[in-house]
This record gives structure tokens, sequence and C-alpha cells, in this order.
């Protein structure tokens, strides 16, 4: 189980797995101990070595309690799920930490297309950069996109970063992420979007800081010749 | 779906297995649930209207071509034909299958004349240019009334056959239950009328 | 074991039309209310007597006071669901975290982009069709033998049309025999869908 | 006694008033549609298995193909086996019986009822076969995907798939009114509330919550159909509307509908396990307020299934709050079937094994939930193989494993013959091995990442080292399937062949024990009085280990009304419960 986990890439990566972890002990623990109860109670009370049954219809207080209070034991396992679960949502996706790069993420079917601000950082400027199918990022800098949809859903996602978010049409659903290493890591669609959602990918390229930063300045500096167009 | 089927009579059990544990008649138990899945739909679809609603002021503009005054007078024709309902399933009460008949008659009748103002409505409206697609008010329009008008439709028939039985003195229980499901019909004309009317 | 009839309460037909006399009284009330005003207060006063004709249609012709109380329940239920549905909806509907009002711009609608400059090439379409047009018409143009998009290879009349239908194709979508082709008008500047034809043409062949 | 009973084939078996033919009907329509939707999920586990490559008995799965699968795959099991079966099946056939009447309240309500599902069941196949597919939309249909032929390029299968589904919510309204107020209205004379036998409280409550949340959904369903032909905005964001009204409409009803399916399943549990561990349910009061509880949170946990799809982030807290909270209820009634085994004398019939069986995986199911429950945990198994590993575990135990405890369980009565018991074992270990070696890989897959609804693995790289998960679960896929042909075979067989039962062979208290098996049209003799409660077994002073409900009381037949003392002195003192 927390073994298949991919590789935690992005800085939340770790606490989402941590979460599912404190999840995984506790659920495991109560699955183990319940189990184990059934298991014993269908073994010892079986017709042949328990012949007569007893008469214990419950629903009076002192026999309610053999319930109640696993049931609040549960109440309390689930208290503590929750806070730890409300703590880290906040994190991850309430809360954006300063970002040097801002990209616009647009999911359409069956391709994703980025678009860097360009030198004037603004967008929907003549200078935006457009780059399809690859978005190059520097490792290491926290990272903020806005998500949009031009037809139908899609969803943002890369395994390794724990990084998942749908895209709505008429909506931009801002977020953010971070990788801590370079790396090439795909970009896939987790919501069903058409025929070709299973060929709907994209790369992600975690390039050092310098080597971004010159890839970003050739963008933006056109040769004469060609308007600006997409390249990969 | 009217109640129609209802097994039970007010003054006849027909069978034996027929005795009510909480004393009330089966059908008005019925006919109070399926209110509530009526209840569900209906206000699912004003919901979401209202939801819209509150997000585009702009549509106040296009209420406005929404014709108020055969929107009132369509409130009046429901207002009156919940008058002669409940007249009817007062003589049923009272054993008079002929009067309980004769009521029901003038509450079809209502409800005849409530679905030929919406039909004039509805052409003057299409004739305008102002049909389903034209924009999300007017998908909304044609939405809600329509469901209305279906269930107008709906009520009209539980009401014909019932009548027709309590012409012949037979299942008088039922008046009451096809007039409580007609006082639903016009109890969401009620709310229709404002929010689609008058809220412009 | 004959219950008392929720009717039964006496009431003579008199009762009924001063009921219905009332609430004809309200419509007036919330039509002239409506008329003259338009402000919100005005608008909460003519719920408040919807809501009002509301209860006496179901006090006096429904008769639900007499019901007893667990069927008043089921009502005050279904409107209470209702009621939640509506509340939990408030914050998406109404606020609609994220909303972007003038619409979503597509990534190349900028203007410079609807004519195609340069001569198309087979070179930079390689970059599009892989990004764009892969996903569908697969790496072998044969759109997994036509099932998922038009076959270009075994299929010979997909190519053999004119460039001119084949760039309005791209740019307008088309849906034929269970495919769908969305349109790339928005998504693609000319100049990319002049060269990703080029780049298709080169590749799969069929030259006009 | 009942008016005359049916003579004509046609009146007597097809177009009955009699709720256990109807019964039946909604039952085998609802095996016949269990096949057709195994039959899918074989076809999908051996394209993922081995992607391209030709299924046996199908051919080559193109991709839009394989989306139809997936919609019609869950659509099926969802609303024409589980609903059918569960609700509807066992719902008509047991509860004028359990509470001691000749038949539903409103009978020709309920033949229409059954033809209206009947339609819906041709309407939906009807769409798989009109051109341009089947709905290829997954069975949640969220728009814009669904909103435009031209997203999907499937036009009239994806309209009648709505139709379908809406025909399908208007039978069970009917259905839904029925069942109230028989239960309500038409109970036997003493039977109060808290006689009633579970499985009674647990149907009327699931079709409670069932009439009270479909009606938003089925607004839904008609402004998606204007969506689609009158070319409307509702759910187009350009025209003002927007895409996740659909998706709260739709989990809106989606959530209190799993409930819909639950409640059903442990009201059959609770009747099977009283009966087999010759004991009274441990809690009756507990676990009816905690069904109470449970469909009231019912209403306020559905947005969990959208907490990254766009809402506001806000929201998914207080969300995840109710749908953790929502385990307590449930894990209470579940400790009360356990704590209902202890001191008991349990008797392993195939019925009994299937319900422990249910019992042991549903836990597994429930465990599991907190995981997609808890937003954190959410952003990461949103949308992959453990969110279908999780679902599996708790819907193939309320949809399989309880009615097959409740079909082997009430076969005798319904036909007047007993199940193979060496057929049934088989059924029984086949299914249970080969169901966890079907859907256990798939925790393993959801932890790797690998999304849901794709039809092709191999197009990713980062999950080629778990592509043996994929080939394991189909195995095991294959295996469950053919393990159901001793089913399928035993109950065919046994129609003829089957050892005669009589009238109460497990020996239960309830009143579905005291008509004769097969019962007769009018069910009862006379009206059944009702003495005492549903569970009255193993009371110290009684004749046997068992009083039936309808027995009057007498020194062998203690009414064994527990007031509120402490049952353990009662048991002490020894003397028969007055």
């Amino acid at each position: 189980m927390l073994w298949d986990l991919p590789r935690a890439l992005s800085s939340f990566a770790s606490d989402i797995d941590r979460h599912m972890a404190l999840i995984y002990w506790i659920c495991g623990i109560w699955f183990l101990v319940a189990e184990a109860v059934l298991l014993w109670l269908a073994v010892r009370y079986r017709q042949s070595a328990h012949a007569a049954a007893g008469w214990l219809p419950g629903d009076t207080r002192s026999t309610n309690a053999w319930v109640l209070v696993p049931a609040a034991l549960v109440l309390v396992c689930d208290m503590v799920i929750e806070f730890d679960s409300a703590v880290v949502w906040a994190k991850v996706k309430e809360t954006t930490p300063p970002a040097e790069l801002t990209v616009r993420v647009q999911g359409r079917q069956f391709a994703w297309v980025f678009t860097y601000p360009g030198p004037d950082a603004k967008f929907d400027t003549l200078d935006d950069i457009t780059a399809a199918g690859t978005l190059r990022v520097p490792v290491g800098k926290v990272v903020k996109f806005e998500l949009e949809a031009a037809d139908v859903l899609h969803a943002f996602y890369v395994p390794e970063l724990r990084l998942k978010q749908d895209a709505v049409p008429g909506r931009r659903i801002p977020g953010w992420f971070d990788v801590l290493q370079p790396a090439e890591l795909t970009i896939a669609c987790a919501e069903l979007c058409g025929a070709s959602h299973t060929y709907m990918k994209g790369t992600l390229l975690a390039l050092p800081p310098a080597e971004f930063d010159q890839w970003l300045a050739a963008q933006s500096a056109p040769p004469p010749s060609t308007p600006p167009t997409a390249t990969r | 779906m009217s109640s129609s089927a209802a097994a039970t009579d007010l003054h006849a059990p027909e069978r034996a297995g027929d005795y009510t544990s909480t004393g009330l008649p089966t059908g008005r138990v019925a006919i109070w649930w399926f209110l509530a899945s009526e209840i569900a739909i209906f206000g699912g679809a004003v919901a979401c209207y209202l939801l819209y609603r509150l997000h585009h002021p702009e549509w106040a503009e296009q209420a406005a071509h929404t014709v108020n005054a055969a929107g009132a007078f369509n409130t009046v024709v429901l207002l009156t034909s919940s008058l002669s309902a409940v007249l009817a399933h007062h003589a049923a009460e009272q054993g008079d299958g002929k009067t309980a008949a004769r009521w029901i008659n003038w509450t079809v009748l209502g409800g005849l004349v409530f679905l030929g103002v919406k039909a004039w409505e509805y052409a003057h409206e299409i004739g305008a240019g102002l049909v389903p697609a034209k924009s999300l008010f007017w998908s909304f329009y044609f939405l809600l009334t329509g469901l209305h008008a279906l269930h107008v439709i709906g009520g009209m028939t539980a009401l014909y056959v019932v009548g027709r039985g309590a012409a012949r003195g037979q299942h008088l229980g039922r008046v009451e239950l096809a007039a409580i499901y007609w006082h639903f019909v016009d109890v969401v004309w009620i709310f229709l009328f404002p929010l689609l009317y008058i809220a412009s | 074991m004959d219950s008392p009839t929720a009717t039964g309460s006496g009431h003579g037909a008199g009762h009924y039309v001063r009921i219905w006399a009332v609430l004809l009284g309200a419509l007036v009330v919330s039509l002239v209310l409506g008329a003259i005003t338009n402000s919100p207060w005005a608008i909460a006063i003519i719920f408040a007597v919807a809501t009002a004709k509301a209860a006496l249609v179901l006090a006096h012709f429904m008769h639900v006071k007499l019901e007893p109380r667990w069927i008043r329940l089921i009502g005050a239920g279904a409107v209470a669901v209702v009621g939640v549905f509506f509340i939990g909806l408030v914050p998406d509907i109404v606020y609609k975290f994220g909303f972007v009002p003038g619409g979503i711009q597509s990534a190349q609608a900028n203007p410079a982009n609807t004519v195609a400059k340069l001569p198309p090439d087979a070179g930079r379409g390689a970059t599009v069709y892989a990004t764009f047009c892969l996903a569908c018409h697969q790496a072998d143009g044969r759109g997994k033998n036509g099932t998922l998009a038009a076959d270009f290879v075994s299929d010979a009349s997909r190519l053999a049309k004119p460039d001119s239908e084949l760039l309005a194709s791209i740019a307008n979508g088309r849906q034929a025999n269970g495919l769908s082709m969305p349109p790339w008008k928005d998504a693609l500047t000319a100049q990319q869908r002049a060269d990703a034809l080029a780049y298709i043409r080169t590749q799969f062949g069929r030259k006009p | 006694m009942h008016d005359h009973a049916p003579s004509s084939f046609l009146r007597r078996y097809v177009f009955s008033t009699d709720h256990k033919v109807i019964g039946l009907q909604y039952m085998f329509t609802g095996l016949a549609m269990a096949l057709l939707g195994g039959f899918l999920a074989y076809v999908m586990r051996s394209q993922l298995a081995h992607p391209g490559t030709p299924v046996a008995g199908f051919g080559t799965v193109s991709n839009a193909e394989y989306n139809a699968i997936v919609t019609l795959h869950g659509t099926i099991m969802v609303f024409w086996v589980a609903m059918p079966v569960l609700v509807a099946g066992f719902g008509n056939y047991l509860i004028p019986l359990l509470i001691g009447t000749d038949d539903m309240a409103f009978p020709k309500l309920n033949l229409m009822s059954f033809w209206t599902f009947f339609l819906s069941t041709v309407v939906l196949i009807l769409s798989m076969f009109v051109p341009g597919g089947a709905s290829g939309s997954g069975w949640t249909t969220y728009p814009p995907l669904s909103a435009k032929p031209a997203f999907t390029g499937v036009g009239l299968g994806l309209d009648l798939w709505i139709v379908a589904v809406a025909l399908e919510f208007v039978a069970f309204l009917m259905g839904g009114v029925n069942f109230i107020t028989t239960a309500i209205n038409r109970r036997a004379k003493g039977m109060g509330l808290w006689d009633l036998p579970l499985f009674v409280w647990e149907e009327v409550i699931a079709s409670i919550i069932f009439m009270l949340s479909v009606g938003p959904l089925v607004a839904g369903a008609l402004m998606l159909l204007a969506d689609r032909n009158l070319n409307t905005g509702f759910f187009d964001a350009a025209a003002g509307g927007d895409p996740l009204l659909f998706q709260h409409l739709f989990w809106f009803f989606g959530h209190p509908e799993v409930y819909v399916l639950l409640l059903p399943a442990l009201g059959i549990l609770a009747e099977v396990l009283t009966v087999c561990a010759r004991k009274a349910i441990f809690g009756y009061r507990l676990i009816v307020w905690s069904t109470i509880v449970a469909g009231l949170l019912s209403f306020i946990v559905w947005a969990h299934h959208q907490f990254i799809s766009g809402i506001d982030p806000r929201l998914a807290s207080p969300f995840s709050l109710t749908t953790i909270l929502i385990s307590v209820p449930f894990a209470i009634t579940l400790f009360c079937y356990m704590a209902t085994l202890y001191q008991g004398s349990i008797r392993y019939t195939v019925a009994m094994l299937f319900a422990m069986a249910m019992l042991a995986e549903f836990l597994l199911g429930g465990v599991t939930g907190i995981i997609n429950g808890s937003a954190a945990a959410d952003i990461y198994v949103h949308d992959s193989y453990f969110v279908v590993a999780h679902f599996h575990y708790t819907l193939f135990p309320i949809v399989f494993l309880a009615p097959f405890a409740g079909f082997y369980h009430w076969y005798p009565k319904f036909f007047g013959r007993h199940l193979n018991h060496g057929l049934g074992l088989l059924h029984f270990y086949g299914t249970i091995v080969f169901f966890n070696l079907c859907f256990l890989p798939m925790f393993a897959l959801g932890m790797m990442g690998h999304q849901r609804r794709i039809a092709d693995p191999n197009a990713f790289g980062y999950l080629a080292h778990g592509q043996h998960y994929q080939q394991l679960a189909t195995w095991g896929a294959i295996g469950l399937l053919v393990l159901q042909i001793p089913f399928i075979v035993n109950i065919f067989l046994s129609l003829r062949k089957g050892a005669p039962a009589e009238a109460n062979p497990w020996r239960g208290t309830t009143l579905d024990w005291a008509v004769p098996s097969p019962p007769p049209h009018g069910n009862f003799e006379a009206p059944p009085v009702c003495y005492r409660g549903p569970y009255v077994y193993g009371v110290p002073g009684a004749a046997d280990d068992f009083v039936p409900q309808h027995m009057p009381p007498g020194p062998g037949a203690p009414t064994a009304r527990v007031p509120d003392g402490d049952a353990a002195q009662l048991a002490a003192a020894g003397s028969p419960v007055a």
C-alpha cells in the first residue's frame, strides 16, 4: 500500500504522504482489531462449541456501552484525522506562498497548453510566451499556476508532486507547486474528458534555475524573421 | 401518477386486510409522501433558478419581458380552481357525490383556462424570439413553467377520473386526495409567479 | 375504527370563500408592490406574501393543521432538504471561486496569429502534430485504424481532399460517423495549422 | 380473504399485482442485468490487462467503446442491479410478509412501478445499439462533456441513457411511496414501530432518503436533456451556466443513493445473522436510531466527491468533517451486528457464510473510506484506482454478498425448495477468493497513482511497473465471473430438484416464516396478530430456543418485552419475562 507511492518531489508531497500514513495506521489497526474480533466470535460461538444461545437484546445502558464506547473511540480517531487533514489541506489548497513564476495552464481536448507572462509579467499581452505540451519550471522555486479548461473538464495531475486539480471551463483556479530536484515528469489528465482522455499527456521539465532563465530569455527574444510561435 | 389507484376508501374498506395502523386512510399518507418527492423536484429546480438569479442580477431586465398580466390572471384562475377543489372535497366529505363531481368539473375547467392562457403566453414569447435557447433566464422560465404545466395536466386527469367516480358515488375518499394534489400544484404556482414574473 | 376525517372540521362553504378572497387580496398587494418599486425590500415583502398565501392554502384548503404532527414533518422535511441543497450551493454557484467574468481567452486568440505569414514548414509542424494531434491520430496517422480518428494511411479519401478543405476542418472541427474532431481555430494559430498539415502531408503522403 | 386469485397466466405471472411476483420480477431483471454488467467488467478488465489486444468475445476495444463500457458498467451495476434487487426485489417480496399483511398498500401502483422500470431497462439497452454508440461520459455524466454531442461523439445514445435513468427514478419513486405507506399503515395488529423487523426499518428509511434526494437530480436530468437538444446553457460556462451545478445536483443525490443501497443490505444482514446465530439482535433501538442519524447526515456529505473539482477550497474541510462523522453511526451498527454474535450458537448455512463475509469485506470498504473522506488525502487518491478499490469493497458486499445471503436464506420461502448446499459452498468460497484477488491489487494501483477510466495504462511510463497488478486483477475478475455459474445453475436446478422446504426451515421468529413456502396469493389465512418483538431467541423459560412473533403468549411462550430494566437481571431471574 504505502510502499507503492511514487517519489515525493514537491514540498507538500511529504505532508500528504505523512497524512495518508497517519490514516493508514489508525484505520489499519481498527480494521485488524475488528476482523480479529469478528473471527473470534465466528469461531468461538459456532454451534458445535456453544449449543445454547443466550438472551442478550441489549438496549440497556450497561450493555449499550459495549458498542458506544468503541464508537466514541472511532469518533476520537476521526477527529484526529480530520484536524490533521484540515491543516494539510489549508497548506496545499487554501494558501499560495509567494511565487517568482506564474504560469497559466489550459487543458483542452487532449492537450495541455502553457502560457508564461513574458517580460512584462502580465498575461494577455502580446509578449506572452506559449509553450504547448511541455511545462518548464525552475527547480526549487514555487510556481503559481492558474488552471483553465477550454472545452470540457480536465484534471492537472502530476503523481510525483501529489498535485491534482480539476480544470473547469469558465473558471481560473489558482494553485501552486514546487519541484525539489531536476526531473522530467509526466503530466496526466485525471478527469474523463472524451475518447482520447487516456492519451492526453504533457511533460513537466524541472530545470536548474540558470538553465530555465536562459530558456525563458531565448523564448522572449524572438528571432527577427518569425513571429512568436509555439515551440516545444 | 395520480392517487386514483388509492385502494382504501373513507367509508367502505374493500378488503379484509384493509385496516390502518395509524388510523389515517392509506391514500392520504401516500399523497403526502408523493408531495414530498414533488417538493424535492420543484424545490431543486427553483433552487437552481434562484442560485443563478443571485449570480446574474442582469436577468431582471429579461424578466421584464414576461407578461405580468397573464401571470396574474393565471394566479387568479388557479386560486379559484383551488377554491372549487376544496368545495368539491367538502361536498364529497358529506357523501354528496353529485355536487362533488360538479365542483370537480369546475376545477378541471379552471385548469383548462390556465393551460389556454399559458399556451397563448408561450406562443407570444416564442413569436417574439424568446425561446429557451435565447438566454439562461428563458431556459429556466420554460423549464419551470413547462414542468408546472405538465403537473397541471396530471392533476386535471386525476381530477377527471376521480370526478367520474364521485358522480357514481364511488371512492369519495379520493376526491380529497386529488384536491390535495391540486392545491399543491396551486402552491407551486404561487411561488413561481413572483419568481418569474414580478421579480424584475 | 373510522378516523375523524381531517375535513370533519365543520367548515362551511363560506369559510373557504373567505379564505379565497384573502388570497386574491394578497395577490393584488404583491402585484401593486411589484409594479411601483424594484427595491430589494419590495422583493422580500412579495416573497413573504407568497409564503403567507402558501401557508393559507396549506392550512385551510389542504387541512394540514388537522393532520397528525408526523404528516406535517414529511412536507417540512422535504422543504428542509431543498433548503440544505440551496445553502450548500451558494458558495459555488453564487460566489463562484475563481470565476472569470470575461470568459476564458484561449491561449492563441491574440490577433497576431490569425494569418499564416510564413510558408508551411513540416519541421515546425512535427512539434504541433506531436502535441495536439497525436493523442487521436496517433504517431502512425492511423487513428487506431479509424476507431479514434481519421485514418490518413489506409483511408485514401482523407488526404485526397484539397488543402483548403482540410484546413477548414482543422479550424472548425468536424463530426462524422461517430468520430468528432474538436475545432482548433482558437487553440492553434493559422501558422501552426498550416505547419501541421504540411507535416501530415509529408509524413502520410498523398500530395493532391 | 384477499379477492379472487388471478387465473390467467398473464394476470398471474406477467401483469400480476401480487407483491411476491413483482418482487421476483425485479430480482430476476436485476440478475440478468448483473450478467450484462459482469460481461462489461470482463471486457474492461481484459482491455486493461493487455491494452489493445482483441478481447475474446468482444474484439478490439476502441477508446470510445471503452468509455461506453465504463459508463454502462457503472450505470447498470448501481441502477439496474443494486436498486432492483436490494430495494425493490427483497423489499417488495418481504415487507408485506414481515409486517403480516396480504399485499402492498397500492398493488396497481406497484405493478406500474415494475413496468416503468422494465421500460427504462429496454430504453437503456436500446441506447447501446443506436448510431454513435452508448453514452461515454461516465455513470456520473458530468457536463460539459455530456452536454454537447461533439465532445463525446455520442448523440442519441446519451439522450436515451438520460431518459432511461429518469424513468428508473420515476419507477422507484412509485415503489418508494408504496413501501413507506405499507410499512406505516398496514402493520399487523399489535405490531408497534419497535416490533418491526430491522429489514423493514432499513427499507423504509432507504426509500425516504431516496425520495427526498432524487428530486433535484430529476430537475438536473431535464436541464441536461435541454442542454443537449435545445442548446440551452444550464451547464455551459460561456452562456452563463455553471458545470459545477450538475456535479452538486448529481452528488446531492449520489451519496444518499449509496446509503439507499447500504441500508437494505444491512437489513438483510440483520435478519440472517439473528436467525443463524439464534440470538436477538444486539441494540435494536441503537441500530434504528443510528440508521436514522446516518440518513440525516447523508444529506450533508455530498461534496466529498468534489474536493478538487473546482469548488471553493474553503468548502472542503466542513464536508470532510461531516463525511468522517458519518462513519460513527455505521460503526455503531456494525459493532451491534458483531455483538449479536456474542453468546450466539451460529449455524453456518451458506446464507450465514455470505452474511459474515459481507461484514468482513465491508469493514475494509468502510475503513478505506476514511482516506477518501479526508480532504488532504483525497488530493492524491481522487479519481485513482484507490477510489475504485474503495467503492468496490463497499458496493460489492452491498450489491452481491448481502443479496446472495438473502437469496440463500429466503430461497426456500420463495420457491418451496432448498438450494443445493454443496454448490452454495463452491459459489461462496469462489466468490470470496476471486473478489479479493480482483480488488486488493487495486489499492496498490491507486497508491501508485494510477488514474481511473483510462483505456490504455501503457501510455504512461510511471504505470508500467504496476501492470502486473492489472493482470492479477483481471484474473480475479474472470475467476469471479466463472464462479457465478454454480450459483445460476443452483437457482434453476433447485427449482425442480431441490429438497422440499417446509414453512420455517431455519426456525426463524419473524412473520415471513409463519406462511407456507411458497406463500399463497393472500399470504396469511387470517390477519396475524403480533405479540412480541421480532428477535426472541434463547429466552430463558421458553419452550423452544425461539418464540415466533405471532405465537400467543403462554407458559412456554413469553412475550419477552424488555422493559428498560437491565436484561442481565431479567435473565438471571430466570422467570419467563412476562
